[in-house]
């Protein structure tokens, strides 16, 4: 089990290296030079843009620029931002704690939501209200996540003015309240943006809750529950959802790309401060290192939840914990 | 129908009837078509017969697992379990027979276990749920009932999962499983086919120890006759969602009287006979959607004429006590034809 | 080739599956699986071999590996003196059409999405054997050949019931013309009364077109009419091979004998002298040092030999051979 | 205008008319009948239909051109209105125009972007499957690595690389960045069907391994694929529309659903319909293929064909 988890984290950083390889070479495919600004810029003269080659390197040998990019990686120096004028590693460190935060509470919402809502469907399939449900989820599942975002806000932060329109935090009175008061705040900002991202990735995460749980229902292992005598709620929550949830475990990994995927828009809509953000106001100002830096952070993240979702389906299922034994 | 030994049946199974919907265009699956046998106390009894015959869903029908839809048991059927209609109990009745006095046990033991738990747990779940019995006292009779299988090792055994065990050992687990409330009938469907012969000879011997030590009664629905020459006293045949004929195994075997039985016991290649050919029944078991009018059985049969084209034989009395048969022959043997 | 050379020889034959390896080849491999471990046999010209063993026994192996669906690790498998295991890709085609295989499975072995006629027009095509209009003709004719009404040219395998997708399957093997055909477990997935048909149709055509048969089977009982030799394979390895009456009426194993007893007898008067065996067949990636079958073995006389000595495989009467260190003794 | 309402009348009753046609005669079969068996899947086929439709037959159905700024001061966001069926926008744009443009390029974008990830897909799962060994083990590290970066920064890094993007780069580059999930799912399938014993028959019979893999393992394999083109046109809308409305994908004043939608963003308050509509129309296409796509993934199933 240690040797397998070594493993895995070992294939993770492999990854991650790959992602790293795989930005760099980016960067040198463009078109112009990405690091400098538009050459049909009038403004800068040629020996502006010579200055900058040789500040950022980029007149040096392709290898030794690959060498010196990982180096600085690994040492967590993504540079300097463009526009923000200060290191790319300070700009990550004050937006990634808010992604983490709303991935945190949007995942929360989609597995819990999902499961029960996609376990609940299966119970009473085919009667009225899974096909209620199921038209609903195919709905959520169907909505572009920004479009939702901006549904959210117009009716709960503009018409019924429940919820904050935007940001992590209230502007003004947030530094002033006490503890607990400053924690309210942010989670009333949460609410939001959570659920735009929450409630898209439910409707998939119940879709295939529904269809595994249908699928586990028809194996012989519940025609046995049920042939010893156990009660229809004893053989679906005991025997039928513990099976039906493994492979929505596996999906738990699978689902932080597009997960990380809407944040970058949700965030844009609520101006929530995050990575996604982050990176979706760099493009505009061409703020190259911002957008690698990012893109590298993100595929950590997806590789290092990869393992932990290998671990807990792991932990759920003895197949995989105990080792595929054909036979005794 | 004579009794044997003049004891009152356990269990009586009466015009059963259990249809499946195929969807639009398909047409209705008559899979079980008005099945009527009794189950004795103490008694092994055999039902046999091929894919498609029926038997399967019998077994199904008598503990109502058919899933339903597509499947449902027509009104008009009456299965009669200590003085009840197993078809009409209220689902907290049923569910109080189901593991504890009837128990089952399935085809295929890779997949009747659930692979996420012990098969000591799952041993233990019935006489838990029905007997209302303790953690402790669960394990302690779930290590018994290994030991009573014949696995080695109970002690450790116990807490494997599913997936550990041997496809024999698996088989021995779900036995064990099924007989742990010790149940007055056990309804073994087809408990070796999945089995290699070794395995198989294995779980018949352990069946036949169980039965001489708890006294159940059991239903040992099978596609082979051989396993039902073995093991059982009485035999049923079923083809076409039918009993085609019923006997004690003796006369079964010694003069059977249906023409199906008659070519499915010719069928079977012997190691006690070698023959150059089989004998064999010609064309392919018709499908439930479809089955033939008159005796379902006269497209394939050597013998038949007008009559059985036309009408449908009852079962009939074939002479000798509990022996009965499901076809014009009986009445009129002048009509059989000599084998080719 | 001379008269007396038998149609197939296959000689130490060695298939071994390497344990997967982890991540890109990296990590500890797992154990290697013995599935075959040096078999060797002969069947002559329009005879069969019953090849006999539970699963697990390596039968299958035998025969994919014979017609080179996976690649042997070792040995030798001589078909009309020439070794099909070092043939170069271009003449192992052109010996496809000398030798085939019926599979066991009629559901899973024949394509979905093809139609019965265009699944027996495929090898035709193949091998340029006909036509067009020629080719409707050979197809029909295998239909008729097979038992199999013509107007069923044109369903789909899921329109047929398993006896006739299996005659479909045994024509798609005639219909290249082959002097040998590898018969896996045949009928062992057909219900009894279609297994009669097919075992009869097999013997038929082997008659008919003076084929030569490796049939495959899990039960003495399937092989016992059709089979002139009996292997009886256990743990990739022959236990005994003899003339088909001297293994049903003189078994020399105690693996042969224990697997004629558990043939269940349609009679309820016949003796049962069922020999039960203990355990169950262990894996082939570990299989017991000595002969592998000593942890099962019922015979009185098993000692600390039969834990650490493999025995050979020996003739002790002329064309009966056996594994057993006490195989000459009487029992 | 007459026009416009006359031609949408046209084209519901013949989507409508189309879809229920379509049903009547699919279900003489099982597939069909396993198709149609979805209560969604009438209702999708005619939604698709009609948007396609609309698409094909733009400058029939829009009544005005939709990058004409008729009046930008006296026209601008007004609320829906005999004239301007679903209002306009900021430039006095016909939203109802914009919208029925708007379809040709989001179909079109999601069509054309899911061919190339299909087609890539495939090639590459195939080969994986079917070659096996270190090819395979390098071409699935790939995958790995592809799928570990979450699908929106891939693109955020390669757009920001071009300082305008080309529509037809843009479509490559969703595509490009998109096989790595179909790779995945033919390979899974070839790997599985390799050792079907039908592939094995045809080994056995001589066949060559064009003949294996283009006559016996992907006909067998088209299915899930299908499926999963149709779930991932609507999955490709989805991000092409979250691209544009990043203001990174289809520029103005080229209209698309999603940069239509970034359009209104701000006046939310004031012209709720600019956001609104084309929120709506992607929202009825993707449901559709979703809904499409279910039905479909169960007609082909192969475990309903054994019966």
């Amino acid at each position: 089990m240690t040797a397998w988890l070594l493993r895995r984290l070992a294939a993770s950083v492999a990854i991650v290296f790959a992602v790293l390889t795989l930005t760099f070479v980016l960067i040198h495919l463009a078109p112009g030079t990405p690091f400098l600004p538009s050459t049909d810029d009038r403004s800068v003269g040629p020996e502006i843009i010579a200055r900058l080659r040789r500040q950022y390197g980029l007149d040096r040998p392709l290898p030794v620029q690959y060498l010196k990019y990982i180096g600085s990686v690994a040492h967590g120096e993504f540079g300097e931002s463009f526009s923000q004028h200060r290191p790319v590693a300070q700009a990550l460190a004050d937006a990634v704690p808010n992604t983490v935060l709303l991935g945190i509470a949007a995942l929360v919402i989609e597995f819990t939501l999902g499961i029960a809502l996609g376990a609940y469907q299966a119970a009473r399939a085919r009667r009225r209200v899974d096909a209620a449900l199921s038209h609903l989820t195919l709905f959520f599942y169907s909505v572009p996540t920004f479009w939702l975002g901006l549904a959210l806000l117009l009716v709960f932060g503009q018409w019924l003015r429940w919820l904050p329109v935007g940001g992590v935090s209230d502007p003004i009175v947030h530094d002033t309240l006490p503890w607990a008061g400053r924690v309210f705040d942010t989670l009333r900002h949460l609410v939001l943006p959570a659920c735009t991202l929450g409630l898209v990735g439910a409707a998939g995460t119940a879709r295939y809750q529904r269809a595994a749980m249908l699928e586990v229902i028809h194996q012989d292992y519940i025609r046995t529950a049920r042939a010893k005598g156990l009660s229809e709620r004893r053989v679906l929550l005991r025997h039928a959802l513990r099976n039906a949830v493994l492979p929505v475990i596996t999906l738990l990994g699978l689902s932080l790309p597009f997960l990380l995927t809407g944040a970058v828009l949700v965030e844009t809509v609520f101006s929530w401060p995050g990575m996604g953000k982050l990176a979706a106001d760099a493009i505009f100002s061409r703020d190259y290192p911002v957008v690698t830096a990012a893109a590298i952070l993100a595929a950590a993240m997806v590789a290092l939840s990869s393992v932990v979702a290998d671990l807990l389906t792991a932990l759920a299922d003895p197949r995989v914990r105990l080792g595929d034994g054909d036979a005794a | 129908m004579t009794q044997p030994g003049g004891t009152a049946p356990l269990l009586a199974v009466r015009d059963l009837k259990t249809y499946f919907v195929t969807g639009r265009g398909g047409g209705t699956a008559r899979a079980v078509d008005g099945v009527s046998f009794e189950l004795y106390p103490g008694e092994t009894l055999g039902i046999v017969g091929e894919s498609g015959c029926g038997k399967t869903v019998t077994s199904l029908s008598i503990l109502r697992l058919i899933p339903e839809p597509p499947g449902h048991i027509r009104p008009g059927s009456y299965i009669e379990f200590d003085g009840r209609n197993l078809l009409t109990l209220a689902p907290r009745d049923l569910r109080a027979i189901r593991g504890n006095r009837i128990a089952m046990v399935f085809q295929e033991p890779m997949t009747s276990l659930n692979p996420v738990f012990t098969v000591g747990d799952q041993i233990a779940e019935a006489a838990v749920v029905h007997q209302g019995l303790s953690r402790g006292a669960a394990r302690a009779r779930a290590i018994d009932m290994l030991r009573l299988v014949g696995i080695p090792d109970p002690e450790t055994r116990v807490d494997d999962y599913p997936h550990q065990l041997s496809g024999g050992m698996r088989q021995r687990v779900v036995i064990a499983m099924a007989l742990v409330c010790r149940p007055q009938i056990l309804i073994a469907d087809e408990p070796t086919t999945a089995l290699d012969v070794t395995i198989q000879a294995q779980i018949l011997e352990l069946l036949e120890r169980l039965q001489a030590e708890l006294g159940m009664a059991v239903m040992l629905i099978t596609h082979d006759l051989g396993v039902v020459a073995g093991t059982a006293d009485r035999v049923v045949v079923m083809y076409a969602g039918q009993v085609v004929e019923t006997a004690s195994t003796a006369e079964l075997f010694a003069g059977p009287r249906h023409p199906y039985t008659e070519g499915l016991l010719a069928s079977i290649p012997r190691l006690d006979r070698p023959a150059d050919r089989l004998t064999s029944i010609p064309g392919n078991v018709p499908a439930a959607t479809h089955w033939p009018a008159g005796c379902r059985f006269h497209p394939r049969c050597p013998h038949a004429w007008d009559k059985c084209r036309r009408e449908e034989p009852p079962l009939l009395d074939a002479g000798t006590p509990g022996h009965t048969a499901r076809c014009w022959l009986v009445v009129e043997p002048q009509r059989r034809r000599p084998a080719p | 080739m001379n008269a007396t050379a038998p149609l197939v020889d296959v000689r130490d034959l060695v298939k071994h599956y390497p344990g997967e390896r982890a991540w890109l080849g990296l990590g500890k491999p797992k154990r290697v699986v013995r599935a075959v471990d040096g078999v060797s046999f002969t069947i002559a010209a329009g005879q069969t071999l019953g090849l006999v063993g539970e699963s697990g026994s390596g039968k299958s192996t035998v025969a994919r590996t014979l017609l080179r669906l996976t690649e042997p690790t070792g040995g030798a498998a001589l078909f009309e003196g020439r070794d099909v295991f070092a043939l170069p890709p271009g003449e192992l085609r052109a010996l496809r059409r000398r030798m085939q295989i019926v599979f066991q499975d009629p559901y899973s072995s024949l394509n979905p999405r093809m139609t019965v006629r265009q699944t027996l027009r495929e090898p035709l095509a193949i091998h340029r054997l006909a036509a067009g209009a020629d080719a409707d003709a050979r197809v029909a004719a295998l239909l008729d050949e097979v038992g199999l009404d013509g107007a069923l040219a044109d369903s789909y395998p899921h329109e047929l019931s398993g006896g006739q997708r299996q005659r479909v399957g045994i024509a798609r093997a005639l219909s290249v013309e082959p002097a040998f055909i590898v018969c896996d477990e045949p009928v062992s997935a057909l219900d009894v009364s279609v297994q009669a048909q097919v075992l009869n149709l097999l013997t038929d055509l082997q008659r008919r077109h003076r084929l030569t048969y490796l049939f495959i089977a899990h039960d003495l009982a399937v092989v016992r009419h059709t089979a002139e030799q009996v292997a009886v394979m256990y743990l990739g390895k022959i236990v005994e091979r003899a003339p088909a009456t001297a293994v049903y009426q003189g078994p020399r194993h105690p693996y042969t004998r224990s697997l004629l007893s558990a043939v269940p007898v349609p009679d309820p008067h016949a003796p049962r002298r069922r020999i039960v065996l203990s355990g169950d067949v262990p894996s082939p990636a570990n299989p017991p040092p000595g002969c592998p079958f000593h942890p099962r073995c019922p015979h009185p006389k098993k000692n600390e030999r039969c834990r650490t000595e493999v025995p050979a495989l020996r003739e002790i009467t002329p064309g009966h051979l056996a594994a057993c260190h006490f195989a000459a003794e009487p029992m | 205008m007459l026009r416009t309402w006359v031609s949408l009348a046209v084209l519901v009753a013949g989507s409508t008319g189309g879809a229920f046609a379509l049903r009547r005669r699919c279900e003489r079969t099982g597939r069909g009948r396993r198709f149609f068996r979805h209560p969604t899947a009438t209702t999708g086929v005619a939604v698709l239909t009609f948007f396609v439709l609309v698409a094909v037959c733009a400058p029939l159905v829009a009544p005005y051109d939709p990058s004409a700024q008729p009046d930008p001061v006296g026209l601008q966001n007004r609320p829906p209105s005999w004239l301007h069926p679903f209002g306009t926008d900021l430039y006095s744009h016909d939203v109802l125009s914009r919208v029925v443009y708007g379809a040709q390029v989001s179909l079109g974008v999601g069509t054309l972007a899911m061919l190339v990830a299909l087609t890539l897909g495939a090639v590459v799962g195939a080969i994986a499957g079917y070659t096996g060994r270190w090819i395979d083990a390098v071409l699935m590290r790939l995958v790995d690595v592809g799928i570990a970066v979450p699908r929106m920064f891939l693109l955020l890094m390669a757009v920001a690389l071009w300082s305008r993007l080309p529509l037809g780069t843009l479509i490559v580059l969703i595509g490009v960045t998109g096989w790595f999930g179909t790779s995945r799912l033919v390979r899974a399938e070839v790997l599985s069907l390799r050792e079907r014993p039908f592939v094995d028959a045809a080994r056995a019979l001589g066949a060559r391994s064009g003949r294996v893999i283009f006559g016996h393992v992907l006909p067998n394999a088209a299915a899930p694929l299908i499926v999963s083109a149709a779930l991932g046109i609507g999955h490709v809308m989805l991000l092409e529309a979250a691209l544009s409305f990043l203001g990174i994908g289809v520029r103005p004043p080229v209209a698309s659903w999603g940069n239509m939608i970034a359009d209104g963003r701000d006046l939310l308050t004031i012209a709720p319909w600019i956001s609104l509509v084309p929120g709506l129309g992607i929202a009825a296409v993707v449901m559709s293929l979703n809904a499409v796509g279910d039905a479909l993934r169960d007609a082909l199933d192969p475990r309903e064909e054994a019966t």
